[in-house]
């Protein structure tokens, strides 16, 4: 089976742990992003979250790998896509390291770099029945901005 | 007879509020060689009426790789314009 | 029940995560130590980890507090003592805030604090029978090393 | 008839390597007031043989909460002497 880090199922934050937990690994620094319940002063009832999957995913094979290759890490990521009720999990990262400090490190930069160059996309639904498309730059002004181009992606951190 | 100009033809991918706004999720467009990313957007924006919401400058990916305004474009290129990411 | 943060008990790393999060904290950080297979060159078969229980207590109670009034987060902490095996985890923290960077920031300063705050210690078995305690300042020189006094704890963060 | 010398009593907690070297756990002692931890700490390693492997300057706690060298100790006190700290 070929790995994918998009998925339609419920995240695993445990299994991801496990898959990069080893016994020479002593640190193992996770993040797990939830769904909220309000955004831009709205109740948000439910999230759709879409993607560009084999951009998507080979953007994550990419980010994996530069975290892997800048410290001595082992990296396990997931992305939920399809719909997601309030307090489910969107993302999950866990980035095993000998030291904690590579392994938060490590993390930050993967769902930072996750952010800026992974082709995903949200509509929020809400209680009033509307739904948007969340830009997370500009969440009052989503359609006027201008977008900053992500350009080389990753050389920045090369 | 007119004499004949070389054209690039490619696929244009919308996604999320873009393929919203303008209606549908792939368009073929046909343009003058030699052409840009930026090129092509200005096309589009002059094309179909409902592009004219799309940024001057959006977020472009030639062949699912990050491209920028200025980037070529290649005969069956896939050109896909993204919205203001929101992964995570 | 009274919280307890010390425990026997294998760590249940799910329910520290779901004890934190909520449907308006969106980022969830989590750090999760774990047993090494080796230590300054030596093939560790297990640990035990012995605390001064009451201050324990109180220090990792310290920095649960500390951490949440200086970010807008909501930490749960958990130190394992007893015997561990190789691969278990011995601490694990979750910090669950609106945004991701304060979550990551609140579950790095709570794990630094802990060690160098919280009385704890461990004693290595090694593969060939013998024992030692570990001193992390020093590794190979732990009974010799003059100690540094951690003073007034927390002063330098509050 | 000698001349009465005000004294402070205290309880030791060791552990862990220090509890290992000196034998045992817990050790009374009794300090001339006013008396501080350096003090405490300075009898220790005179009185006990084994306790010479302490360091002069050990983390300490009184009463549960970090102390210093200079911090007082009063009647009653637990200081507890605290090995470098391994938790994490």
């Amino acid at each position: 089976m070929i790995h994918s880090f998009l998925t339609e199922q419920r995240l695993d934050v445990t299994s991801l742990l496990s898959s990069v937990g080893a016994s020479d690994r002593g640190g193992i620094a996770s993040f797990v992003g939830l769904v909220r319940d309000h955004h831009a002063g709205r109740q948000v009832k439910r999230l759709e979250y879409s993607a560009y999957a084999p951009m998507a995913e080979a953007e994550c094979a990419a980010i994996v790998a530069e975290a892997e290759t800048r410290w001595p890490v082992r990296v396990a990521l997931s992305h939920r896509i399809g719909t997601l009720e309030v307090g489910e999990a969107a993302v999950a990262i866990a980035v095993a390291a000998p030291h904690r400090g590579e392994a938060f490190e490590a993390c930050r930069f993967v769902i930072e770099e996750l952010k800026r160059r992974v082709p995903i996309w949200k509509r929020e639904w809400y209680a009033d029945g509307s739904s948007d498309w969340v830009n997370p730059v500009a969440p009052h002004a989503a359609t006027a901005t201008e977008q900053v181009e992500v350009g080389s992606a990753g050389g920045r951190h090369g | 007879m007119t004499a004949s100009v070389e054209t690039v033809t490619v696929k244009v991918l919308l996604f999320a509020s873009y393929a919203d706004w303008i209606g549908r999720e792939t368009v073929e467009i046909s343009l003058p060689a030699p052409a840009t990313v930026a090129d092509l957007v200005r096309q589009l924006r002059d094309e179909l009426p409902q592009a004219s919401r799309l940024p001057t400058r959006p977020l472009t990916a030639v062949n699912a790789v990050h491209a920028t305004a200025d980037s070529p474009l290649r005969e069956g290129d896939e050109v896909a314009l993204l919205p203001p990411l929101a992964g995570g």
